[in-house]
């Protein structure tokens, strides 16, 4: 079946019952080894000692929170170029979910900080454009919930979500510029310890986990949001029932 | 097994992961139970989708 | 009569607003020097036809089409939209409002359409309100802004007029003079669309006559209910 | 200009200077703004010295944003805004010259305020000069982004802070290279040239991507 | 309470935490406002944790005088406001009730958002407990005092940038003592106790003079 | 009948808005048990008199006076206005709004006015929108957000009712609904002050028609008919 297919909101709906079981076997398991690899398997560093350990889900994290921009971005295609019913509501979902994986990134970042750096937190242009990116899911998250209409607001979000995409390497970049103008490389620099594959296989796992678990939750907030759109949609039929003149209309030209 | 005097920082950024994962999954689970209470509540109303394959409600 | 310059035809419109399906597939065509009278309880959607046809709401379905038209304007660029808004600014005089609006609005000429386009002066001379020129909107009154109004319909020609409940707010006199300037713009090959609850005395009229039907054979299918 | 971007813009300007004095609230807000630091931050002049471009930069970018509510929610309010989707003109051609308008009336006093202001931050008149320049040349920046903000929100009636909220982000970019031009005329060590080019180019940029995005935006939004 | 003051004091809740979430927006505004100073200081740590209480009082400053211009203008949209002022209750408890909800609503959650960003301003634990008390004891006169404002733009369509124009001078008193309440805490010479008084004291007289003079203009304003 | 309990007196009131004189030296007075009924011309007046009689327009002078009514009270507290705008939000639930209303208005008992309190749940269904009842407020239509507006009136018992144009957005059912309840309120010794441009089909009433004096007058002048 084509993915057009699935245009139809109620066969996506069926789909994800299907797939959902196995998606969330799949991420069990990959989480249960990869925490097993990250904390038995994988070496120390010679360098940062366990602290190590903390890279196998802050990278996964970081990683998730920009994955989840892009998801949110090809959506927004969806909504204003193809006006597919189901893209905003896959971008609406998104949204909380890249907050949360930016969160993560924030936080064990800033834990991991603490030792290697002495300081939880520097204005340093990677960080700095971690935040940005935070307060920009936030502020997506507020537009829509602050704008009634679903449709309207799946427009509108569209439109910043696009936006806020092109901007976003800008960030990057532009506050690497910014960084080097006032403070000389003092800053730790973490250009990667070498990926050993004692390292890397731990940290592939935990990546695959965290991607399976987006896909999981995401699957399950576009479904959470489909019904919302329903209820929505029964109420105000609801409201409009005993209301001769609010139901839908036929329309019959006469001379 | 022993993480050496950074011990506290490893607990708690893989703790305080969890705890958001933990979130993320409360999320959704509440927010579908309201969802379905909600269309419960609009059935005993009498109100559904006025669809022949009725297959909205138990998607689970 | 000459065969019809413009005609205006409306295929399968289905509009949803708030997420709600106002009406579906709803289908008219309209030829120039006719004005189409859409009646119909309050909240069926005349209003939403008129803001459609105004390109204003978004189709989910259906299509808007002018044969006649210039070819690189969209329908809606051939139309003047008279709603219940005035858009009328109350810190610029009234000929000043006036002026804008003839610059700025885009005039369309279709053959066939033989409207003549009034100076600002001229117009709210017409209308009766030649003696305010000079004032801030802000001094008129309810009435005299919503001619003030009506006037930017005179200063750009535009053959298809947009009127929703075109008579509100003005007394009696004015009603009249209105309904001169509408039937003025029938003979002149214009054409109307306008929803309105009175009886308005138009030349040339089609009736569409909205009406619910039985609420469950609504239910939308491809939107997001 | 054609005869009817000439009308808008006139138009525009015109009810900016008539309508209750919004480039007063805006430096007065900017005004505000920047005397209320020294409050805060206390009177080390040294300190405000340092900091001086960074606090301009800062003031303007709020009284810009927050100035910026009413440039697509008047026009809306009275049914213009309908008028204009239908007028047949480019509407990113519209916006610009909105932007444009709304700039002079709102922005413009900002920079001119800016040397007045520099005085109480104890500002040199060099890096004054550059200040006003960057501002110069980044407000116009800021005001296109944040008519993105502007159309998104127009629909609501709580704009203010939520168009704050969606365009800091987008803004921040300007303001680094705002305040990177004005301080590498205080330290000479940092060619000013290179950072004042970005921040002309982010402007030019700024003057495509925004009205693109916020005609998006109108006409998706529009009801 | 007795029952109408409570039900008032719900409603008010209610409607602050459903309609787009006004809580979230002041955080997130406070949040890009402190984001946003270091871009423009710079990201000096040690200059950033100096001037850092002051750029937290600054944020929630701001935060809390642009979120209000909705305290009284959206009562007055739909008419609720016409319907207040005929309740027969007296209108200075209702301004109260009203800017305890609000408050509750949008300045706490500043109040509890502060420490999250003092780490980001490099501020020590010390320090962010100073910060966080002195706002939580400060915020409120904030509220209190923009009332006054709030209640006189309600009639003017551009509230936002005006109301916090006309409240920052009122303002200031609170800034100095909180400010420098939250200084005392880091440089220990300094007492603590008399600015965090006298910050209470503040915020006491502010929780009379703001619903006096409120209910006054709320009373000539009405239409 | 018996005397009446009730008696608002309005004593010369001169009303001015936006600079201008709306109208001078307007007197009247009504007892329980009647409505008067405000008439006239769009802009006359109607709306200023019946926003000064809630108190909510300062006078330019005159007074109103209530005899009869609870002595620490001001006439306006004796007073429901039902005017353009429903002070509806579209946030809360039906219920959890007429709940507010219920809880926040103070009740107004006066010697001979027996109108009787509803609770929320009954105001709605006698209004007919019980089957909205715990749905949020925006899902409502223009028509039933006016009805749950009305049902204000029901829950909080207030001896004077002042309604502005109240059929408007009413379809005929509920504004004969709508008259029924206020012939209720005045048999059960409320009186009702209402601006209409329609008939009302009210059991006991008197009529105010305000009409305007000469021009350079500018006062409009008014009669008790
Ligand atoms: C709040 C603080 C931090 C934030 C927001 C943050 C953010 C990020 C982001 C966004 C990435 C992904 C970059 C990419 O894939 O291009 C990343 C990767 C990484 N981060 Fe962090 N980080 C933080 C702190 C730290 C600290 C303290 C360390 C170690 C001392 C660290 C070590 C790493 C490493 C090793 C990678 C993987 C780089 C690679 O792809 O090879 N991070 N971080
Ligand atoms: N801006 C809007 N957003 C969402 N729904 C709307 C909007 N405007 C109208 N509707 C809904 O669309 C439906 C049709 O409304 P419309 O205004 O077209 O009715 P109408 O026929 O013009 O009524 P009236 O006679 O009162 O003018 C109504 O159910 C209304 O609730
Ligand atoms: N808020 C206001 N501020 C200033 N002037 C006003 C205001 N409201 C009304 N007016 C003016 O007061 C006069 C009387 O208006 P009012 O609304 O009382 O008329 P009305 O008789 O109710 O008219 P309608 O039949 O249209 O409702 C009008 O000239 C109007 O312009
Ligand atoms: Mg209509
Ligand atoms: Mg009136």
């Amino acid at each position: 079946m084509a993915f057009w297919d699935y245009a139809n909101p109620t066969r996506f709906l069926k789909l994800v019952q299907v797939l959902l079981p196995w998606l969330v076997g799949l991420c069990v398991i990959f989480f249960a080894a990869g925490l097993y690899m990250s904390f038995f398997m994988a070496p120390e560093d010679y360098q940062q000692g366990n602290t190590v350990r903390i890279m196998y889900i802050h990278v996964p994290a970081a990683w998730l929170s920009m994955m989840c921009y892009s998801v949110m971005a090809l959506s927004s295609i969806g909504t204003l170029v193809w006006k597919h019913p189901l893209a905003d509501v896959s971008a609406k979902s998104a949204a909380p979910i890249g907050a949360a994986f930016t969160f993560m990134a924030l936080v064990t970042g800033s834990l991991w900080g603490k030792p290697m750096w002495g300081t939880y937190w520097v204005w340093d242009a990677r960080l700095t454009s971690v935040l940005v990116l935070l307060i920009m899911y936030l502020g997506l998250m507020t537009l829509w919930r602050t704008m009634e209409d679903p449709i309207k607001a799946g427009k509108a979000a569209a439109v910043l979500t696009l936006v806020g995409a092109l901007n976003l390497p800008v960030i990057k970049f532009s506050v690497d510029w910014w960084n080097t103008l006032h403070q000389p490389a003092s800053v730790v620099r973490m250009d990667g310890p070498t990926i050993h594959p004692d390292i890397l296989w731990p940290l592939m796992v935990m990546a695959t986990a965290f991607t399976l678990f987006f896909f999981v939750i995401h699957l399950m907030a576009m479904r959470n949001e489909i019904m919302r759109r329903r209820v929505r949609a029964l109420r105000l039929r609801a409201a409009a029932s005993s209301h001769p003149g609010t139901a839908a209309a036929t329309a019959q030209p006469a001379e | 097994m022993d993480f050496g005097s950074h011990a506290g920082f490893i607990f708690a950024s893989y703790g305080l992961c969890l705890l958001t994962i933990l979130a993320l999954i409360a999320w959704v689970r509440f927010d579908k139970a309201h969802q379905d209470r909600s269309l419960r509540e609009l059935a005993e109303q009498g109100i559904t989708r006025a669809r022949p394959e009725n297959e909205s409600k138990n998607a689970r | 009569m000459r065969s019809p310059a413009l005609n205006l035809i409306a295929e399968n419109l289905t509009i949803d607003r708030g997420g709600r399906r106002v009406f579906q597939d709803l289908s008219f065509s309209l030829e120039s020097g006719t004005a189409l009278v859409v009646t119909g309880a309050n909240g069926i959607g005349k209003s939403s036809l008129l803001r459609t046809l105004a390109g204003l709401v978004a189709l989910a379905k259906g299509k808007i089409l002018l044969e006649g038209g210039e070819d690189d304007k969209l329908p809606q660029e051939h139309a003047h939209y008279f709603g219940h808004q005035d858009a009328v600014k109350p810190a610029l005089s009234v000929l000043e409002n006036l002026k804008f609006w003839q610059s700025f609005a885009a005039p369309a000429q279709t053959a066939g359409f033989t409207g003549i386009q009034m100076t600002p002066a001229e117009a709210v001379e017409t209308l009766g309100i030649g003696h305010t020129a000079q004032l801030p909107a802000a001094y008129l009154s309810a009435g005299q802004k919503r001619r003030l109004s009506l006037s930017r319909l005179l200063v750009t020609p535009r053959p298809i007029w947009l009127m929703d409940e075109p008579t509100s707010a003005l007394d009696k006199a004015s009603e009249q003079q209105l309904l001169d300037l509408m039937n003025g713009h029938l003979t002149a090959g214009g054409m109307i669309v306008t929803a309105t609850h009175t009886e308005l005395a138009l030349t040339n009229t089609k009736i569409l006559h909205l009406q619910a039907v039985a609420p469950d054979a609504s239910a939308p299918e491809e939107m997001l209910i | 200009m054609t005869g009817w971007a000439m009308a808008l813009f006139q138009r525009d300007l015109r009810l900016s200077i008539r309508v209750g004095g919004s480039a007063l609230v805006g430096v007065l807000f900017f005004l505000a703004v920047v005397t209320v630091i020294p409050f805060g931050v206390g009177p080390d002049l040294n300190l405000l010295a340092r900091i001086g471009p960074a606090i301009l930069w800062i003031g303007a970018l709020l009284a810009t944003l927050l100035g910026l509510d009413r440039l697509f929610q008047a026009d809306r309010d009275d049914g213009t805004l309908d008028l204009m989707l239908m007028a047949g003109r480019p509407m990113e051609l519209v916006v610009l010259i909105k932007c444009l308008a709304h700039w002079i009336a709102t922005g413009l006093p900002l920079v001119i305020a800016a040397p007045l202001l520099a005085i109480f931050l104890n500002i040199d008149p060099i890096a004054m000069g550059a200040v006003t320049l960057t501002l110069l040349v980044g407000t116009p920046a800021l005001t296109l982004i944040g008519a993105i903000g502007a159309s998104l929100t127009v629909s609501l009636r709580r704009g203010g802070l939520l168009l704050a909220v969606l365009v800091i982000p987008l803004a921040i970019p300007v303001l680094i290279f705002g305040v990177s031009a004005a301080d590498a005329a205080i330290h000479d060590p940092v060619p000013f040239l290179t950072p004042f080019l970005i921040l002309c180019a982010l402007s030019l940029i700024a003057a495509v991507i925004g009205p693109v995005a916020s005609a998006a935006a109108l006409r998706f939004t529009a009801d």
